[in-house]
């Protein structure tokens, strides 16, 4: 495993981590604002698993929402519902063994399921296809284009071991379809681990598969351009060939001496868009009917408060 | 661009010279720190300036002992900051009164990693970029609300209310603004938000043509885009808690607000917040409705200059990054010394006349003009339409409030 | 060709399902052990924000299950925020006519 | 105007008026009543420039018709009825002449109405009103099919109902109102029934079509006319009929229009007189195709408008109100028209319109002008000497009298005299047309008799009426308060002019009568002046008239010609519409004929004999001879002044037998229908005795039972319900481990089946 992996990694716990700790603080804290702050800290928490997975638009919408309203609405509950002026404000709770049983035995049951349980990780036949179907039905996702190092002079052949002899690759990619509209065309190549060592079902508990990520070039318009490419590991790779806005061909050239075939492929990044897509297009009446129901909620809380306020 | 938000691996330096991941760890390290010690150091010039704007408004000379002039003033003060005891009261819940200034401080801090500074490049580049800004700078009230309790003091308190009220209320208001600016712009990235201000305009009359600074975003749909920048503003002068808006930190009324039991270093971290909010906010509005980094006059320097040309997403020289910086800079911190200016000038709020302000004079406001701005995306010549009846509608608005201002009406003792 | 394996290979689906089921656990005993009403919201947003997890996870890792996942979140994030708008107003309703913030003393319609 | 505007420019014929009649009715209290009638005016004077516009077109280069606009429809094409209204003006010859006489005279009627009602508090209604029924007379005479004609139809009787009942506050005005509306509803019920059955006649015809459009109907007339049946073509044409009488005032139907003369004058003027009254004439003349067709429904016409002529004529010889002498003449009049429609001869009948429209509208104004003067004295008894005080009122009265009563060359001669002759010389009817001709020469007759009893008793010789005092100040002040104050006390001063002379009668004259102001002798004169020159249009064709070529493309002369006895068949001539056609055309290349010139010559003779008799008898004499004939025959005399109780027998007939049916109706109603009710009521009552026992005891005890039990079972499992979150919680979450145990154990086995 790769040291910035490694950092990743540490990263990643630190967050979870912190998140667990924050949560088991929520529960168990004697002060009742202390939990309320820790609370603030499971949010950061989720919300930095929300980016891990690269569900950008919930990271936003978890902290605006949650920390921005909720945890402030919830503060402010405490403070008019107890005498705020001394510092700690008690929070008794009934702690009871059965209670820690329950959980406990809870958790146990989940934990289980998750460790036996196989999930179907196969991908839907759509998920090649083009940017509609991608953003209404399926979870974006990148192109792979299953590309083999060839040799120069043409005859073909998978490395397997062997060194690569010169350190890297000039990629050259042109862009065959103009991008859609005012927004840059992102290329975006990506290449995974050799296939020799994919890691299998059981090594998945561990935390890290190693990839190495290079963003090859970024234009805004029809045109060709070269990008150097490094620190290839010999093997056979697969790359992940992500293209925003347009639609283009890849093909690593200058043949020295390695050449990489591509295919055409087009892409959406971020879950933002095909959140927007979605949210407008196919869970339409959902989102309408939430909106609703949050007016009511609004009213109907102002009406509550209001009353209230009234009778003091 | 890559969809990973926050992996050392989208620092730009990688995508620009290929390294190896400790020395692009080193790189963004360094523009931390950098940036850090940028924000330091602008923040005491920028009370150094505010100190002696008043000074020069009210008549008096202002600081003048340290350095020629009192130019190093700022220096003393920061260095008197760090040396300072640290007080933490009694009554103080101690732990969380040591988190708080770092909440803040960093709330108002991770904003500035997803700034586009010049063309091409922020520290952090991201899709999501202007929500992130939105959901970071929102934990600043967190912090507020923890230092004013944490310090067991009713003024604290009362002054941390107050802030946490009066910024989520204004957080509506602006929140809509920038929704209606995302309707023209179509996209959360800030960099191709400034990108996209280079050409088009005139409610969208004429798309490719660039039409110098009305290309700009507060030029696009007049005067509905002009009354958004203004409401995005004046909020973001209440979310900052800047006069007129400084109700939490009222010193005639709470003794300083949320901060009043904070001295030391903990207080110059809350200090160094506000000055960095007041930058963020200024800077969100450079880059939503004066063109981000571009230069007012289109690419006009740069032809004569000579250095590069055409499109301004990708770098193409070091020459027009660092124009595009000073663009940038300039124009936030005009709006900085706007705040300022504004701080000397206008006199303070009441509570319920802000509350008053914002609820049924700004958010109503936001809302027709995010109507408006829809339409005009939509079809531009209602867009135009809607202009004209809009302008008469101000123009009779001014008549009626500016001319012939309302009677001040007194707050109802119960 | 397996797709999920390479669209995000960082972070197991698994790490998440188990910190998920941890936050769960502590909003289950956060829900259950106390009895001030505003810790028994916080306890249900520990839970919803679990769920989320779930949602965010699946939605991400499992091609097959589309993007329901994050619809759904964004909804659940939603509908929290409503149901805490909803919920504190009759927590501070309960306050003013109790005097107190406890669920226990809300028990007037057992007699 | 180009044709294309024109189209469009129709539609406002029409709807300007009515666009007034909003404007005033809901705007018009808080206009200045300078501006409603201003209002008022311009819209009616809007429309009658378009119609001059159009009535040049028209005779540049012939007909034209709006756009359609569909109005509704039945049926697609597939099914057996099936057919399509449209919104349709269509203009021809006739349409121009009624056109330009409604706007006209309606505007010159609108001007004098702005002094005459100067001060009446219900101004802006008033004139709404006016504008309202100009509106619909214009739809009347205007609309291309039966139905808008119909809606017309309808419209101008609301009006006039509305109009006469005005003055609403006198009981009297509102009763007049209510009869002239009733008696139109018999006439328009028959009117109805006759368009029903011409409908579904030609409907149901081999080659017709179900259409209501009057151009396609001529059409079908035109070929299909000779399979017609002849027997329901004149039912259908007697019904028809039936509805003119009703609107136009004709035998039996005609005692509704001298009540109305309780409405005010300018109204009488307009809808009484000029334009309302004649919608019959013009109806018969527009269906011309049908009557032309059945010379039984042409005798009924004739006849009964000669008896009517005949008839009025009598009874205005003893009227001394001054406006029921004037309605009377009228009804006598449109006798006349229907004499010259009923005897085939459309275009004298529609000449006789027009001319009469203009000296009859100018005699009730001037009649309008003498009331006003004479603060609403109406009596023509305590009238006299007034030429010199109101010199214009008298020159036009007088001119608008000799024309009504026939002497040449005014208006009324000619057009007179062409209804005579063509009656003298028709060939249409049944009986011979000489009966028709004796009926209108001495209708004629008694017309200038009673015209010139008129002008003598109300122009020549000394006032009547004492001036200034020999009355006692309340009198006086109660008739300065009939003058001028309308505002003051309206209850029965509403009612207290244009109406009988009733309320004036017992005070004389404050102030001496005085010539009234420019905006009522303005259109005095005018018509004064069109009664004098109007009648050159409709001179015989061998005077330069060419009235008959004028409409001869719309409704043609009709000539039935007798093949075999009873079977009647049109000539080509009118049915197909344009075209010469030998027999139905007017001889044009010959002179008169010399019958002709002679029935000129004694009907000239008649009149001026007639004339002369009143002069001698009424301004030399004094009334001497008059009087002496009333006391020698007082009986008749009080007969034909109570107008030969034509009324009175309605009363005894009619009307007796629909209140005692009326009565009928409501005994059996009280009788049977309500004590049906009532039983069926008194027997749910008592069922419902028993029922309720069994609701009481059974099914109240069955839920009651069923309540107990839910009630014992919820006191058995009330402890579990502690209202304790926490036991809740706890017990959703042992179940909540159940169900994940048994998943679990479920999982396993899976997994062990999968191995295996």
């Amino acid at each position: 495993m790769g040291t910035e992996e490694l950092l990743l990694n540490v990263v990643f716990y630190l967050f979870a981590i912190g998140a667990v700790v924050a949560s088991i603080a929520v529960a168990l804290s004697t002060n009742i604002i202390r939990s309320a702050f820790a609370l603030l800290g499971v949010l950061f928490g989720v919300a930095a698993m929300y980016a891990f997975m690269r569900a950008d638009f919930v990271v936003a919408a978890q902290i605006i929402i949650y920390v921005g309203g909720i945890l402030v609405l919830i503060i402010f509950a405490v403070m008019l519902t107890h005498k705020i002026t001394d510092v700690n404000v008690s929070n008794e709770s009934a702690p009871g063994p059965a209670a820690v049983f329950a959980v406990l035995c809870v958790l146990f049951a989940l934990c289980v399921i998750i460790a036996t349980r196989t999930w179907d990780r196969s991908a839907p036949a759509e998920s090649l296809t083009s940017m509609e179907k991608l953003a209404g039905d399926t979870k974006p996702t990148t192109a792979m284009v299953n590309v083999t190092l060839l040799q120069g002079d043409g005859t073909t052949g998978v490395l397997k071991g062997g060194e690569v002899r010169s350190p890297f690759v000039v990629l050259r990619y042109e862009v065959t379809q103009a991008p859609s509209t005012a927004e840059a065309a992102h290329f975006a190549l990506e290449c995974s681990e050799r296939i020799e060592n994919q890691p299998d079902e059981k090594k998945r508990w561990a935390p890290w598969s190693p990839v190495k990520e290079t963003t090859v070039g970024l234009t805004n318009g029809l045109g060709t351009r070269d990008e150097r490419l490094s620190n290839l590991k010999p093997g056979r790779y697969r790359w992940t060939a992500s293209f925003v806005g347009g639609q283009g061909t890849l093909a690593l050239a200058g043949g020295k001496p390695w050449t990489i075939e591509g295919t055409t492929f087009t892409v959406e990044a971020g879950l933002t868009r095909p959140l927007g897509v979605a949210l407008m297009s196919r869970y339409l009446l959902p989102f309408e009917l939430i909106s609703v129901l949050l007016l009511a909620a609004l009213v109907g809380a102002a009406y509550i408060a209001r009353k209230e306020v009234k009778e003091l | 661009m890559s969809t990973l938000a926050f992996s050392l691996s989208d620092f730009s330096w990688s995508r620009l010279v290929d390294v190896e991941w400790y020395w692009a760890a080193l790189a963004s390290f360094v523009v931390c720190a950098v940036i850090i010690n940028l924000l330091a150091v602008y923040a005491g010039l920028n009370t150094l300036i505010e100190r002696k704007i008043a000074a020069a408004m009210q008549a008096r000379v202002g600081p003048w002992q340290v350095g020629p002039h009192g130019w190093l003033q700022w220096a003393a003060d920061a260095l008197k900051l760090m040396f300072k005891e640290d007080i933490i009261p009694l009554q103080a819940d101690r732990m969380l009164f040591r988190l708080a200034p770092f909440v803040v401080f960093g709330g108002s801090f991770a904003c500035w990693v997803a700034l586009p500074f010049m063309p091409g490049w922020s520290p952090v580049t991201m899709n999501i970029g202007i929500l992130f800004v939105l959901a970071v700078s929102s934990s600043v009230v967190l912090g507020i609300l923890m230092a004013g309790w944490a310090s067991g003091s009713k003024w604290a308190l009362f002054g941390a209310m107050r802030a946490a009220a009066q910024i989520v209320s204004y957080e509506v208001p602006v929140g809509l603004t920038i929704l209606g600016m995302l309707l023209i712009y179509g996209t959360l990235d800030m960099q191709k938000i400034s990108a996209m201000q280079e050409s088009g305009g005139v409610f969208g009359i004429v798309t490719d043509t660039h039409l110098g600074i009305f290309s700009w975003g507060a030029f696009r749909h007049l005067p509905f885009t002009f009354i958004a920048c203004m409401t995005y503003y004046t909020g973001a002068l209440a979310e900052t808690n800047r006069t007129p808006f400084d109700i939490p930190e009222a010193e005639s009324e709470l003794v300083a607000g949320y901060h009043t039991e904070y001295s030391g270093m903990r207080f110059s971290f809350f200090f160094l917040a506000e000055y960095a909010n007041m930058f963020v906010v200024s800077a969100i509005a450079t880059t939503f409705f004066l063109g981000g980094w571009l230069p007012p006059f289109g690419t006009f320097f740069s032809h004569v200059l000579g250095i590069g040309h055409g499109v301004w997403i990708m770098p193409e020289g070091l020459g027009r990054m660092f124009e595009g910086l000073f663009w940038f800079f300039g124009k936030s911190f005009v709006l900085v010394l706007l705040m300022v200016w504004l701080r000397w000038t206008l006199p303070r709020y009441r509570v319920d006349q802000l509350m008053d302000l914002c609820w049924k004079k700004l958010t109503p406001l936001a809302f027709v003009n995010l109507f408006a701005i829809g339409l005009s995306e939509y079809n531009p010549w209602i867009g135009l339409g809607l202009g004209v009846v809009a302008l008469g509608f101000v123009g009779e608005l001014i008549r009626r409030e500016v001319m012939a201002p309302a009677p001040v009406e007194h707050p109802k003792i119960a | 060709m397996n797709v999920a394996d390479f669209s995000f290979t960082r972070h197991p689906l698994e790490n998440m399902l188990v910190l998920s089921a941890i936050i769960f656990c502590a909003g289950l005993y956060t829900v259950m052990t106390r009895k001030n009403a505003v810790s028994i919201l916080m306890g249900v947003e520990l839970i919803l924000n679990a769920a989320n997890i779930n949602f965010v996870a699946f939605s991400q890792y499992l091609p097959s299950a589309g993007i329901h996942g994050g619809v759904f979140s964004v909804f659940v994030i939603l509908l929290a925020a409503a149901e805490a708008a909803v919920a504190l107003a009759i927590i501070i309703g309960i306050y003013q006519n109790f005097g107190r913030a406890d669920v226990d003393v809300a028990d007037l319609m057992k007699e | 105007m180009d044709e294309k505007t024109l189209k469009i420019a129709l539609w406002l014929v029409p709807l300007l008026p009515v666009g007034g009649f909003i404007l005033n009715l809901f705007f018009g209290r808080f206009m200045h009543k300078l501006a409603s009638s201003a209002l008022a005016c311009a819209t009616v004077g809007g429309s009658a420039v378009i119609a001059w516009l159009t009535f040049f077109h028209v005779k540049a280069d012939g007909p034209i018709q709006t756009d359609a606009i569909q109005w509704f429809y039945t049926g697609d094409g597939k099914q057996a009825l099936t057919f399509v209204v449209d919104h349709l003006l269509r203009v021809d010859q006739l349409t121009c002449v009624m056109m330009l006489i409604v706007t006209n005279v309606a505007f010159l009627i609108h001007l004098f109405s702005v002094g005459y009602m100067a001060e009446e508090k219900r101004y802006s209604r008033y004139f709404s009103y006016l504008n309202l029924f100009t509106g619909f007379m214009l739809m009347l005479v205007m609309s291309g099919n039966l139905l808008g004609m119909f809606i017309g139809w309808e419209g101008v009787g609301l009006c006039s109902y509305l109009l006469i009942g005005f003055w609403f506050e006198k009981v009297e005005n509102a009763s007049a109102g209510m009869k002239a509306f009733i008696v139109n509803r018999i006439g328009d019920l028959a009117f109805t029934v006759g368009l029903l059955m011409l409908f579904c006649y030609i409907g149901t015809l081999p080659g017709g079509a179900w259409t209501v459009d009057l151009k396609e109907l001529a059409g079908i007339f035109a070929k299909q006319g000779s399979v017609m049946d002849v027997g329901i073509i004149t039912t259908i044409g007697i019904l028809m009929f039936l509805g003119a009488t009703g609107k136009s005032a004709q035998i039996p139907l005609y005692v509704w229009l001298p009540d109305a003369m309780a409405g005010p004058t300018p109204v009488s003027a307009l809808i009484h007189a000029a334009t309302m009254v004649t919608a019959g004439v013009y109806m018969v003349a527009r269906m011309n195709f049908l009557y032309s067709m059945s010379p039984g429904a042409l005798t009924v016409v004739a006849l009964v408008g000669g008896a009517t002529a005949l008839f009025a004529g009598t009874i205005g010889v003893a009227q001394n109100d001054i406006k029921k002498v004037l309605a009377y003449s009228t009804v006598s009049q449109l006798g006349f028209m229907f004499i010259g429609v009923g005897v085939g001869a459309y275009s004298a009948g529609i000449s006789h319109l027009m001319t009469h429209a203009f000296f009859k509208a100018c005699l009730f104004l001037g009649a309008g002008s003498v009331i006003m003067g004479m603060h609403h004295q109406q009596d023509i008894r305590k009238m006299g000497g007034l030429r010199k005080y109101m010199p214009i009122t008298f020159v036009t009265f007088a001119i608008a009298s000799i024309a009504i009563a026939g002497i040449p060359p005014f208006a009324g001669f000619w057009s007179k005299d062409e209804i005579l002759w063509k009656a003298w010389s028709t060939k249409n009817l049944l009986i011979p047309g000489q009966i028709i001709w004796l009926m209108g020469a001495i209708a004629a007759a008694f017309t200038a008799f009673y015209m010139t009893r008129l002008v003598v008793k109300t122009f020549y010789g000394e006032l009547r009426t004492p001036i200034g005092g020999g009355h006692d100040a309340l009198a006086g002040a109660h008739g300065h308060d009939d003058a001028h104050g309308h505002d003051a006390h309206d209850a029965h001063d509403g009612g207290g002019h244009d109406d009988h002379a009733a309320p004036a009668e017992h005070h004389g004259l404050e102030h001496p009568p005085k010539e009234s102001p420019w905006t009522m002798t303005l259109p005095l004169v005018v018509l004064a002046i069109l009664s004098v020159v109007g009648g050159s249009i409709c001179t015989p064709h061998w005077i330069r008239g060419d009235f008959e070529h004028w409409l001869h493309d719309v409704c043609p002369d009709a000539a039935v010609k007798h093949h075999e006895p009873g079977k009647h068949e049109m000539s080509a001539a009118g049915l197909q519409g344009h075209g010469p056609a030998a027999p139905g055309k007017p001889e044009e290349h010959h002179g008169p004929a010399a019958m002709e010139i002679i029935l000129m010559v004694f009907s000239t003779g008649v009149a001026i004999g007639a004339i002369a008799f009143a002069w001698i008898v009424y301004r030399k004499k004094e009334g001497a001879p008059a009087e002496k004939f009333v006391s020698e025959h007082r009986e008749l005399y009080e007969l034909v002044r109570d107008k030969y109780r034509v009324d009175e027998l309605y009363e005894n007939t009619v009307i007796a037998f629909q209140l005692g049916a009326n009565e009928a109706c409501a005994r059996f109603d009280n009788a049977v229908i309500d004590g049906a009710v009532n039983g069926a009521g008194e027997a749910g009552a008592s069922t419902s005795l028993y029922t309720g026992y069994f609701d009481n005891e059974v099914v109240d005890g069955g839920v009651n039972a069923v309540a107990k039990a839910a009630q014992a079972a919820g006191r058995g499992t009330r402890s579990i319900q502690t209202g304790n979150i926490r036991t809740y919680i706890a017990a959703s979450v042992i179940g909540g481990l159940f169900v994940i145990a048994f998943f679990c154990l479920w999982m396993m086995w899976v997994t062990q089946q999968g191995g295996k």
